[in-house]
């Protein structure tokens, strides 16, 4: 019942939101099914691949995607990271540390501001990838953490 | 008055040997040699675990009692002692970690040599700190 | 849900942390429960949306998330929902300072 | 007779509080200005002081130890010395993790039991963090904050609460908060001999090495810190007690001071003293004094 609410309201959403420049909102979890099903296997991160699946290729380039993340999580629970690409319209975060591949997906609306903080966990080191998507082109940033088993105390 | 001081006098003399008791036990352990006294082979397993019994008994009274990856000394005597009277060559020590009870196993000779060893080490720390903990102290004995 | 939103010098920032376990399918085996956590978060002013991210199981136990957007928006209402695999979602406003 | 021997007793207390009185905190002062200059000598600049830091690397010296860290700052423990580590606890206190906590604190603070009477009868301010622990010379025993919500609980036919986290833990949380946001500083008072001798017991027991692993508190908190044990760095003895209720991120939840006491001695190799018991509350004396005039900035996050 909730569920068909929560529907009915995303729907309301795309109405009030098929403006020219931002680009139709969308629920990745439903428009993107396989995107957050993408593996990270043994020595096979599988970030490229959950790239692909979301803007249909995995060619990206250096520059104006930004990532700000920490050199040593202080706990791997809790890993304060930063995204953000000037003029983006879209901007996804991926890591190679856990059983999947993908974070979390931005669309950046019409007076939106491409830079996102969130906290992600991380069950390993691996690295944190961002890619962000500026007039159709993709720009990619990643960046090593190290996460340590928290030593001192109860 | 004269009563008071009886009653100040034998409370003193409590005291006093209380505490000369306490002293008695701590300078033991202090000349203890712990390699000698917790050698199973040379004493046998029942005299080291009389021993573990005797210096932890007052390592507890002292809240100073060895506790090693969730297992106290208490529970290393206590486990130990009951193997041995069952003839049993291994221990099998359990300890709670976050609710759920974990195992630990153990020779039976060896977990003796550890908790005879952990209950004197206990009490030689402690008569060792009487005279060495100042000089950690900034402004008394630690200079740097 | 703690929102805190200001609007300042033209640009309205929001800070949010939402109420949720997050618990991953991995935690969810090791705890033997249920997999559940936020999969889609909106934010609007008035009927525009300022923000809209699609998340997984990987951010941290009562997630935060921090954004700005263009505009001065003093003294109006964010509204904020999420939504999550369960299919329980939840919605909260707060006026902009 | 029995009358007689109070009367004397009591007379004998008078004459020597009158003696030397307002004089019992000297030693501890002194205890206090001594380790103030160690810290920041030590903090000075690490790349210099390397003798200090046998076991970190050029860079950690270079990059991340900041220079001239002063007496306040050790409130941040070991941040105050890790830049690298600070600014993820930036990034973490622009919304705490913990806030919940101490408004779920405010409404227990208020909420009545079952005797209609309710906290406020136990403490009228909430400011009160920075006040504990004190003396009482009555009881002639340390009291702590914890101790002191236990004993309110009790003594209107409450159950106690668990003294490491949960609902004590938030109570203090909000208390820690009402005090920062007074701006109230840690304000410890040793004002007889009794007094005195408790904070001298505690400060042995800092300094005594204890455990298999034969560590004092001060092997790690004073001698060490600042130096690193795999992945963490040593917090200093001085700030140590301002930041608590913590919320720490390897817990994910909040705790008391009680409770991470305990983990210093499970990480020690010895039994964990109870948070009730005669020692802890005699070290916790101890060691808020060490931090005596440093301001409350507790609840807080720590690794």
């Amino acid at each position: 019942m909730e569920r068909r609410k929560f529907l009915g309201l995303g729907a309301g959403i795309l109405a009030a939101t098929m403006v020219p420049m931002s680009i139709s909102a969308q629920n990745y979890r439903e428009t993107k099914i396989d995107l957050w099903k993408v593996k990270n296997e043994k020595g096979k991160p599988g970030v490229d691949a959950a790239i692909k699946a979301l803007f249909g290729t995995d060619k990206t380039e250096e520059g104006k995607a930004k990532l700000k993340a920490p050199d040593i999580a202080e706990n791997g629970a809790v890993i304060p990271i930063t995204a953000k690409a000037e003029g983006a319209s879209r901007i996804a975060v991926f890591q190679d540390a856990n059983p999947e591949s993908a974070v979390a997906v931005f669309d950046v609306p019409k007076n939106g501001i491409a830079d996102y903080s969130i906290r992600i966990k991380m069950q390993q080191t691996g690295n944190v990838v961002v890619v962000a998507e500026v007039d159709g082109k993709l720009y990619k940033a990643s960046k090593t953490v190290k996460v340590t088993i928290g030593g001192c105390g109860g | 008055m004269k009563r008071l001081h009886k009653i100040l006098l034998t409370a003193g003399l409590g005291v006093l040997t209380m505490g000369s008791l306490q002293a008695d036990l701590l300078q033991d352990a202090a000349a203890a040699d712990v390699k000698k006294v917790c050698d199973v082979q040379a004493n046998g397993l029942d005299k080291v675990l009389a021993t573990a019994a005797m210096y932890n008994a007052e390592a507890v009274k002292l809240g100073i009692e060895f506790k090693r990856l969730g297992v106290t000394n208490s529970n290393y005597v206590k486990t130990t002692t009951e193997a041995a009277k069952a003839k049993k060559k291994e221990v099998v020590l359990e300890y709670k970690k976050k609710g759920k009870v974990k195992k630990q196993k153990l020779a039976t000779d060896y977990a003796a040599w550890r908790a005879c060893s952990f209950a004197i080490r206990a009490l030689q720390q402690k008569a060792e700190a009487e005279s060495t903990w100042r000089l950690a102290v900034p402004g008394d004995g630690y200079k740097y | 849900m703690r929102i805190k939103a200001k609007s300042k010098g033209g640009v309205t920032t929001a800070k949010v942390m939402a109420k949720h376990p997050m618990m991953s399918y991995a935690e969810a085996e090791k705890k033997g429960k249920k997999a559940n956590f936020i999969t889609y978060v909106i934010a609007k002013v008035g009927d525009e949306t300022v923000y809209e991210a699609s998340t997984s199981q990987f951010l941290s136990k009562n997630p935060y998330l921090k954004f700005a957007f263009k505009g001065d928006h003093k003294g109006k209402e964010i509204t904020i929902t999420w939504s999550d695999l369960s299919g329980k979602s939840k919605t909260d406003s707060k006026k902009i300072k | 007779m029995l009358l007689k021997v109070v009367k004397i007793s009591a007379l004998v207390a008078i004459t020597a509080c009158t003696l030397n009185a307002g004089s019992f905190n000297t030693q501890a002062e002194k205890d206090r200005q001594a380790l103030v200059t160690y810290m920041e000598a030590k903090f000075k600049d690490a790349d210099k002081n390397r003798a200090f830091f046998p076991y970190s690397s050029d860079d950690e010296l270079k990059n991340n130890f900041p220079k001239n860290i002063k007496e306040k700052d050790f409130a941040l423990g070991s941040y105050a010395f890790n830049s690298r580590g600070k600014s993820q606890y930036d990034d973490i206190k622009e919304m705490p993790p913990y806030e919940d906590a101490i408004d779920a604190g405010e409404e227990l603070y208020g909420k009545k039991f079952a005797n209609g009477k309710s906290f406020k009868e136990c403490f009228p301010k909430t400011d009160i963090a920075g006040n504990y622990p004190y003396f009482d010379d009555k009881k002639a025993a340390v009291v702590t904050l914890t101790a002191a919500i236990n004993d309110c609980l009790v003594a209107n036919g409450e159950k106690k609460w668990n003294e490491k986290k949960g609902k004590l833990a938030k109570l203090q949380a909000y208390f820690s908060f009402q005090s920062q946001e007074a701006g109230k500083k840690l304000d410890i008072k040793i004002d007889s001999q009794a007094a005195a001798d408790a904070y001298e017991r505690g400060k042995k027991e800092y300094y005594s090495q204890r455990g298999y692993l034969k560590l004092s508190c001060a092997t790690c908190h004073v001698q060490g810190a600042g130096q690193r044990v795999r992945a963490e760095y040593m917090s200093p003895l001085l700030g140590q007690v301002t930041h608590f209720p913590v919320f720490r991120l390897k817990w994910n939840s909040l705790g008391t001071l009680e409770r991470r006491m305990n983990g210093c001695n499970k990480d020690q190799g010895e039994n964990p003293h109870k948070p009730k018991s005669k020692w802890m509350k005699e070290l916790l004396y101890f060691m808020a004094y060490m931090s005596n005039g440093m301001a409350v900035d507790g609840p807080d996050i720590r690794k």
